[in-house]
């Protein structure tokens, strides 16, 4: 049995975040800002672990080694490990002003980037499996975790739907493994021999994908998302549509492409149904969608069904982890202004100057502002072009991209990589499906977009309130990453390529 | 010079970040028009010490390459030549005028130097869609200019604007993603985005390149636009704001003619052979019915929007002949219907400012209570209607000599029907708005002021030279369009 | 014993959680089923170590380990969330859940 | 020196055209209008005098490639006769208009318009390459176009004037292919090797068809003549200047520049002399019948120009340059003075005048020569050219020939009817309005130019005596000035037709010819024009514009219409509790497998 701790180091990393957490909210009651802090603190080492051991020379490390490896930390691996870790650092600093129990939101935010982590590093299908509920268990409680029935609700549905889908990805192991009697994915492809096995392990093929389609809410198995993403809290809604998605893809690249490549047209034929259910209903509803999470919600389903397409053609798993880091850049600087946006810091009703009906604006004393951590609908954007340019500005370029549109270059780049791959594999057909997709999704995204600017109804507040200063760094620094990655996207094709 | 050729685009976008940060609208709009007339002097720059004409089918003047995403084959890659070179300056001139122009006039007095900032980033993207000698890099600069147009309409336009600029965006979009395919089908077959290798020798399939030159030709047929993908130009320019309008015919459309040219027949010559009758039977298609619906037509502004359908019918057609008279002829097309619609909507849109109606009912006897504006919009519509001696006569009347050269006689006689349509309509339009006694809504019109004669003096000089001296268009881009029909008969 | 009758059972334990989740109203007894059907992977597991040539000794029965506390951890979320379900609604009644929230 | 001279010509007038336009002041435009016209005939004069050989030189203008436009000038006999009669109508309609216009506040850019056609008239005159020839072509009928509408008072001058640039607009449609034609297969478009290129004859034959359309119309040449009379709504002296002695002529002109290729085209020849043979009855027919003095006028310039294209059809090109020069004079003479008596009288009708012959004897006696030239009575120019074309026509004997002789003797008749009426209404007799009883001769700037024009319009047939004159005529000139017996033929019609009207007249029956209202609107040609053209065009115009709007615009909003409800019922299914959510990812799920086991099965 030979482990190299040095693989294991980010893993090690984030699991004691999570205890560090537990400490500091024992030794600290009520001292929101030194868990947030001690939390973002332990994330940021993950993270920095992590892309250390991206950088530091070629060669993969293993762990957990017998005839095969479990844990197999290449540079691919190291990279996502690093991102798992940045998006919960930047979503943890999106909840300054989060109602939750701070204690339990840090401890479970950094038990859910441990699985990510190790899902990262996975290298057969039981850790993968476990992995993944690792990450997935810890939202069911952060989605509850305030006393509303929304989010009650909300938790509800995922955990249920999520139960379900966890069988049917377990089932499907169960027969590969029956079929195969090897679960690391090196050893499954030597393995499977028996061609009278073949059907079992066919079924089990498409069942795992079939349940690991779930986390990255692809139709059927989305229904889930927009009412859980609409009632959590906008810091765990933004969590799951990015981090947890990200996991969702890692799994599913790590099945579809390493483990039963030798299934892989039948896999094939089931990624592609998924991704054009997906992409074309995602698309289709959000077209319909009032309310600002639920839009993103779908649009992030639609997104899924882009990947999906990607993960269709040979090799292109790379692809598929491209596409999915823009777009986790991308959302994750979406949801952070819209955070910025619609969570007001905690007091200072300041004198807010209201829009009079008409006629230059009046300085009444005006109510302090209602606390309110959800979306909103559109209609509640408003005038925030001019009461809040730059958190506007923000929300702009992420839908920009989302959209693929520059200036929003990053998205750009990750639907020209995704369609390159389609034509490169002779699917081009399924490019121009991918293509025109993309043409219905700008329809609500500039729906969306265009909200901004539309005139704020008198009696609502001319200059917005200024947002906690975490945040407002934090949507600052995401929405500087997300373009930034823009312009040197090399970076990702590289770290997605790298083995 | 490569630093010039680097500026060009530079410029422009510094000069929006500026009168985006800059606080006061005033000096916000100042420093947006700086940088436009600087980019204008840059472009103009280009034209000295080209360097010598190397490969015999695209060699640029002066060139810029690095690599930027060698994942998706996209390098940096930039240069201008004898093709390019008119296109960039018209954008930049153009530009330099709407911003000018926005100096003084914003519609509804919203904020100006955020519109001032959106032209100049749409001045980016033309820009660099001229310059642009990767494929790749050429979509992005394509798409670059989708948002900031939507933001132009959909912000300044008029009632309306919210609906047409939707149309805008998403038809447009659908152009060109379709485009998108098509890019990468070549990029993948020939595995390499160069645009340079890829006219010098173009390594694709037959089959391949048919596929491709449909797919770009359908994605740059939107935008140019070639009926019958026309139905977003109308409404947008129905409701864009004068600047808008003037920008969007003057040189955005002129990305897709470009595009065709430099890209569907430059690389994909084959296909282009294949599938330039259909070509030429929808730009004939075009011309007259942009031509008859202009005679049915009785809002100023869709009127002209239709106009430019036809036009673009013309520099279609040249191109669509596949040599290099209807190359010149499309290239010197491209730069009249810029001059001369851009005129055009100038005039439109003073008119429409001033008497606050577009409906040619309620016009009428304008030269009696505005004899200047009156005089300048016959100008511009004699003009426009291709009167030898102006600038639109070089592309239309070579377009119709390169259909019969092609051997299309029927095309040749159905395209100079559709010239003598044009004259119909604009001679209606001259007769209901100018001629006649005054209606109600032209009296006591305000004089003209002088910054919109300062934005139109300079169409007004450039339609007359361009007609005179169509050598200043003719002479630069004769050795590409050269090297281009040696790529298309090179069989 | 033959391996038969272990999948037989297994095929029929999946049978009944799918159609308890199907089926069943209140949360409690989805998740049982879901348990149903987890336990039938469980068998399959396990019941293949003895069936198929396995790369790696016993796998099939350490996986079945791993699924089990999955399932425990699973249910001791699930339960704490439908209380907190009852708690705000009084009713652990799944179809009383939408999926559409009326703004 | 003669090239300079050549490009002098048009330059000229087109720099005090372009200054023009910016001119406010009316004195500084006239002045800059009349010097410019003045130096473009000083220019004319000398280059008629040092005339020896044909020249031709240019610069490459345009660079297609494969083909090249050059602008420059090309200088031979007819060139030099035409530019002078160009520059010395313009200079007298310049001088006359100053007066004319006197209270029109939009002077200045008249003059200008005026001189921007001077340099188009001029252009087509030099032109060394076809492409140039069309620039000014095209120039003249904008201006026309403009001039015609000049007239704000005149309710029906818009209309015609968008008429005239359309009607002859469609004739250059067959113009510019026909340009296309020739120049495509000789690879260029100067003259001289379009000239010296030799075409099969169907390429020949198809061109010449294609260019006589343009000639059609810009001669007013039966069926395309509609445009003409009606151009009338513009003020008298431009009615003198483009619509009498210059542009009309332009058509002709360019034939017997390009007369080699139709020489080689006996179809095109043939349709010529059909379409001239009805144009000239047509015209002197539809002149009887007219109640006012301009439009009669306008009708005779037609039924002249039909001689002139009747001449060209009988291969006599140099005849129809004499035609044309006799005929400008004395159209020119005519029209102005016809102003004059408008001026006088203040109205166009033939009606209210009368016994005009004291009050404005200047008039008159110029008027009197005009009309005896027009009527083609010795020893007037006009007699001197039309026998010339029917000597040509005799001569040439085959059917074109014949048809265009016959045409022509019945038009001489004819023609001396209706000029003998006009003249005996409006100078003889008693005042028939109170206005005609205190008419008055109109101003010196009015009255020179008309006596001026009366010299050439009196004298230029003696001319055709002169050899060298002859000669600059170009080929085809050999009937000028040889007079035969058989010219008693015509001039008995002419003087019957005269007779005739000096009898009606007599009875006070002036007015009422046969078939009055027929003839008085031209066999209602323009009726069965807009019945045939303009009501479909528009017609399908709206039903096209319709079509657009409904059908392709409707596909593309229909398309998004169809995603948006799609995007509606998808929704609705959402619309649900959460069991439907776990139960669609299990059937889901499972669905998937089964499908799986069955592709596995069907493999």
């Amino acid at each position: 049995m030979r482990i190299d701790h040095v693989a294991l180091l980010p893993g090690y990393a984030a699991a004691t975040t999570a205890v560090l957490v537990l400490v500091l909210d024992l030794l600290f009651p009520g001292r929101r800002g030194v868990v947030l802090a001690g939390a973002a603190v332990g994330a940021a080492a993950t993270a920095a672990l992590a892309f250390g051991l991206a950088l530091s020379g070629d060669e993969a490390r293993f762990a957990f080694c017998g005839s095969a490896c479990s844990f197999t930390v290449d540079g691919r691996a190291a990279a996502l490990m690093g991102v798992f870790a940045l998006v919960t650092l930047g979503v943890l600093g999106l909840s300054a002003t989060t109602r939750a129990p701070m204690g339990e939101h840090c401890f479970l935010l950094a038990c859910s980037m441990t699985g990510g982590v190790v899902l990262a590093g996975a290298a057969d299908l039981i850790t993968l499996i476990v992995a993944l509920e690792t990450l997935t268990l810890p939202l069911y409680v952060l989605v509850g975790l305030r006393r509303t029935l929304v989010s009650a609700d909300a938790a509800v549905t995922f955990l249920v739907v999520s139960v379900v889908a966890t069988a049917v990805s377990l089932l499907g192991a169960g027969l590969l493994y029956a079929s195969t009697g090897a679960v690391h994915f090196g050893q499954m492809n030597a393995a499977a021999k028996d061609p009278s096995l073949r059907p079992l392990a066919v079924v089990g093929c498409v069942l795992l994908l079939g349940g690991l389609g779930f986390k990255v809410a692809a139709v059927p198995l989305h229904a889930w998302a927009p009412p859980t993403y609409d009632g959590a809290p906008l810091p765990v809604a933004a969590y799951l549509s990015t981090a947890s998605k990200l996991g969702g893809v890692v799994a599913l690249v790590y099945v579809s492409v390493e483990a039963v490549p030798f299934e892989h047209d039948v896999a094939v034929a089931a990624l592609v149904v998924l991704a054009l259910l997906t992409m074309t209903v995602g698309n289709l509803v959000a077209l319909r969608q009032r309310r600002m999470v639920r839009l993103l919600a779908w649009s992030s389903i639609a997104q899924a069904g882009y990947i999906l397409a990607a993960l269709a053609v040979p090799d292109g798993g790379a692809t598929a982890l491209t596409y999915a880091v823009f777009f986790v850049a991308l959302e994750l600087a979406a949801f952070a202004a819209v955070v910025a946006l619609r969570t007001p810091a905690p007091v200072e009703a300041d004198a807010r100057v209201l829009v009079p009906a008409g006629g230059a604006p009046a300085v009444p004393a005006a109510p302090a502002p209602q606390v309110i951590d959800d979306g909103g609908t559109l209609a509640d954007y408003a005038g925030a072009a001019r009461g809040a340019p730059w958190r506007s500005a923000a929300l702009v370029l992420a839908l920009a991209g989302l959209a693929g549109l520059p200036p929003g270059i990053a998205g750009l780049f990750a639907k020209v990589a995704v369609v390159r791959s389609l034509v490169d594999s002779d699917a081009t057909w399924l490019a121009v499906i991918v293509a025109l997709n993309a043409v219905v999704g700008l329809a609500y995204y500039v729906r969306a977009g265009a909200g901004l600017f539309a005139p704020a109804e008198p009696g609502t507040p001319v200059r917005w309130p200024r947002p906690h200063w975490t945040i407002a760094v934090t949507t600052a620094l995401i929405a500087l990453v997300a373009l930034v990655i823009g312009f040197a996207p090399q970076i990702v094709f590289d770290a997605a390529a790298a083995r | 010079m490569n630093a010039v050729l680097v500026a060009v685009l530079v410029i422009p976008a510094l000069g929006a970040l500026a009168s985006v940060v800059i606080r006061s609208d005033r000096a916000g709009r100042v420093a947006g028009t700086v940088a436009a007339a600087l980019s204008l002097v840059a472009a103009a720059l280009l034209a000295v010490d080209r360097a010598p004409a190397t490969g015999d089918r695209l060699s640029p003047w002066h060139q810029v390459d690095v690599a930027w995403v060698p994942a998706v084959q996209l390098r940096f890659h930039v240069g201008v030549d004898g093709v390019s070179y008119p296109l960039v300056v018209l954008t930049a001139l153009l530009t330099l005028l709407c911003c000018l122009y926005s100096l003084w006039q914003v519609p509804g007095e919203r904020n100006g130097r955020q519109l001032v900032a959106l032209l100049l980033v749409v001045e980016v993207g033309i820009v660099g869609v001229f310059l642009a000698l990767d494929l790749i890099l050429f979509f992005v600069f394509f798409e670059l200019v989708l948002l900031p147009m939507y933001a132009i309409i959909a912000g300044w336009g008029g009632p309306e604007r919210r609906a047409a600029a939707r149309k805008f965006v998403l038809y447009t979009l659908f152009g060109s993603v379709i485009l998108l395919v098509g890019l990468l089908v070549v990029v993948t077959g020939a595995n390499t985005a160069d645009l340079v290798t890829l006219t010098e020798s173009s390594t694709l399939g037959a089959n391949a390149q048919r596929i491709a030159f449909v797919l770009l030709a359908v994605g740059f047929a939107v935008k140019s636009p070639l009926w019958p993908l026309h139905t977003w130009l109308p409404d947008a320019h129905t409701e864009a704001p004068t600047v808008g309008s003037v920008i969007l015919a003057g040189v955005l459309l002129k990305m897709g003619t470009y595009g065709l040219l430099r890209i569907g027949v430059g690389v994909a010559p084959d296909g282009a052979r294949w599938a330039s009758p259909v070509l030429a039977g929808l730009a004939v298609a075009a011309i007259l019915v942009g031509g008859l619906v202009c005679l049915a037509q009785t809002e100023l502004k869709r009127l002209i929007a239709y106009s430019s359908v036809g036009h673009m019918g013309f520099v279609l057609l040249g191109i669509a002949t596949l040599t290099t008279t209807g190359f010149q002829a499309a290239l010197i097309g491209n730069l009249a219907h810029g001059v001369i619609t851009g005129l055009l909507f100038f005039l439109a849109g003073a008119i429409k400012d001033r008497a606050h109606t577009g409906d040619l009912g309620q016009l009428g006897g304008l030269r009696e209570t505005a004899p200047v504006l009156a005089g300048l919009l016959g100008f511009a519509a004699i003009a426009s209607l291709g009167l030898p001696g102006l600038a639109g006569f070089w592309g239309e009347a070579f377009a119709v000599v390169a259909a019969v050269q092609r051997g299309w006689p029927v095309a040749a006689v159905l395209a100079a029907l559709g010239g003598a349509l044009a004259a119909a309509y604009f001679l209606r339009l001259l007769r209901r708005a100018t001629h006649g006694s005054a209606a109600p809504a032209v009296v006591g019109l305000s004089p003209l002021r002088r910054y919109e004669l300062a934005a139109w003096v300079p169409l007004v000089l450039l339609a007359i030279a361009l007609g005179l001296v169509p050598a200043l268009a003719l002479t630069p881009s004769a050795h590409p369009v050269r090297g281009l029909t040696a790529v298309t008969h090179a069989d | 014993m033959h391996p038969v009758i272990a999948y037989v059972i297994a095929a029929l334990l999946v049978g009944l959680g799918v159609y308890g989740i199907l089926a069943r109203r209140n949360a409690i007894l989805v998740l049982m089923a879901v348990e149903l059907l987890l336990n039938g992977v469980n068998l399959v597991l396990v019941a293949a170590d003895t069936t198929v040539k396995a790369a790696l000794p016993a796998t099939g029965q350490a996986f079945a380990l791993f699924v089990i506390v999955l399932a425990a951890a699973e249910i001791g979320v699930g339960l704490a969330i439908v209380l907190q379900l009852y708690r705000m609604r009084r009713s652990v009644a799944v179809d009383e859940v939408p999926l559409e929230r009326v703004p | 020196m003669n090239v300079a001279l050549a490009a002098a010509m048009p330059l000229a007038p087109l720099a005090a055209a372009l200054v023009g336009f910016l001119l406010r002041s009316r004195r500084s435009a006239a002045a800059l209008a009349i010097t410019a016209t003045s130096a473009a005939l000083l220019a004319a004069v000398i280059l008629a005098l040092r005339f020896d050989k044909p020249v031709s030189d240019g610069y490459r203008a345009a660079d297609f490639v494969d083909l090249t436009v050059e602008f420059g000038v090309r200088v031979n006999g007819p060139t030099t006769l035409m530019a002078l009669a160009v520059g010395a109508v313009a200079l007298a309609v310049q001088v006359y208009s100053v007066t004319y216009l006197r209270d029109d506040d939009r002077y200045a850019p008249y003059a200008a318009q005026v001189s921007l056609f001077t340099a188009a008239m001029m252009t087509v005159v030099v032109a060394s390459d076809l492409v140039q020839l069309l620039i000014g072509w095209e120039v003249m009928g904008i201006c026309s176009y403009l001039l015609i509408g000049h007239d704000r008072r005149l309710p029906e001058a818009p209309r015609a004037a968008v008429k005239a640039f359309l009607v002859t607009r469609v004739g250059d449609v067959g113009f510019l292919l026909g340009i296309a034609v020739l120049g495509y297969h000789a690879g260029t478009f100067r003259i001289d090797d379009v000239l010296a290129h030799d075409y099969t004859g169907a390429q020949l034959t198809a061109a010449c068809l294609l260019l006589l359309a343009g000639v059609a119309g810009k001669s007013a040449q039966f069926p395309l003549h509609t445009w003409l009379p009606d151009a009338m709504a513009g003020p008298t002296p431009i009615s003198a200047l483009i619509h009498a002695a210059t542009m009309v002529a332009a058509g002709v002109y360019v034939v017997t520049q390009l007369f080699p290729l139709f020489a080689q085209a006996p179809a095109a020849l043939t349709v010529l002399a059909v379409m001239a043979a009805i144009t000239m009855l047509l015209g002197a027919l539809a002149a009887m019948a007219q109640a006012d003095i301009k439009r009669v006028l306008a009708w005779s310039t037609v039924s002249q120009l039909g001689y002139m294209t009747g001449a060209l059809a009988v291969k006599a090109p140099g005849t129809a340059m004499f035609h044309l020069l006799t005929h400008a004079a004395f159209k020119a003479l005519l029209f102005l003075a016809a102003g004059a008596v408008i001026h006088a009288v203040g109205s166009n009708l033939i009606s209210v005048t009368g016994g005009l012959r004291r009050s404005m004897p200047a008039t008159f006696a110029a008027t009197t020569i005009g009309l005896a030239a027009l009527a083609g009575l010795p020893p007037f120019s006009g007699f001197w050219s039309k026998e010339a074309i029917l000597a040509a026509a005799m001569d040439e004997g085959t059917g074109p020939g014949w048809l265009v002789y016959v045409a022509g003797a019945a038009t001489v008749a004819l023609t001396g009817w209706y000029a003998t009426s006009l003249w005996l209404q409006v100078f003889l007799g008693r005042p028939r309005s109170p206005a005609a009883d205190h008419a008055h001769e109109p101003g010196p700037a009015m009255r020179y130019p008309v006596l001026l024009l009366a010299v050439p319009a009196a004298l230029l047939g003696f001319a055709g005596l002169a050899g060298g004159f002859v000669d600059r005529l170009g080929p085809g000139a050999e009937e000028v000035g040889h007079l035969s017996a058989a010219l008693v033929v015509p001039l008995g019609l002419a003087l019957a037709g005269a007779a005739v009207a000096w009898v009606m007249w007599r009875r006070g029956r002036a007015a009422d010819v046969p078939a009055r209202a027929l003839l008085a609107d031209a066999f209602h040609l323009d009726a069965v024009q807009a019945a045939v053209v303009s009501r479909p065009v528009s017609a399908l115009a709206g039903a096209v514009r319709r079509a657009d709007e409904t059908a392709v615009d409707g596909a593309v909003l229909g398309t998004g219409a169809a995603a948006l409800r799609s995007g509606t019922v998808l929704a609705g299914a959402h619309r649900a509790a959460l069991p439907r959510a776990a139960g669609a990812a299990l059937g889901g799920a499972l669905l998937l497998g089964l499908a799986a086991i069955l592709l596995e099965w069907v493999r």
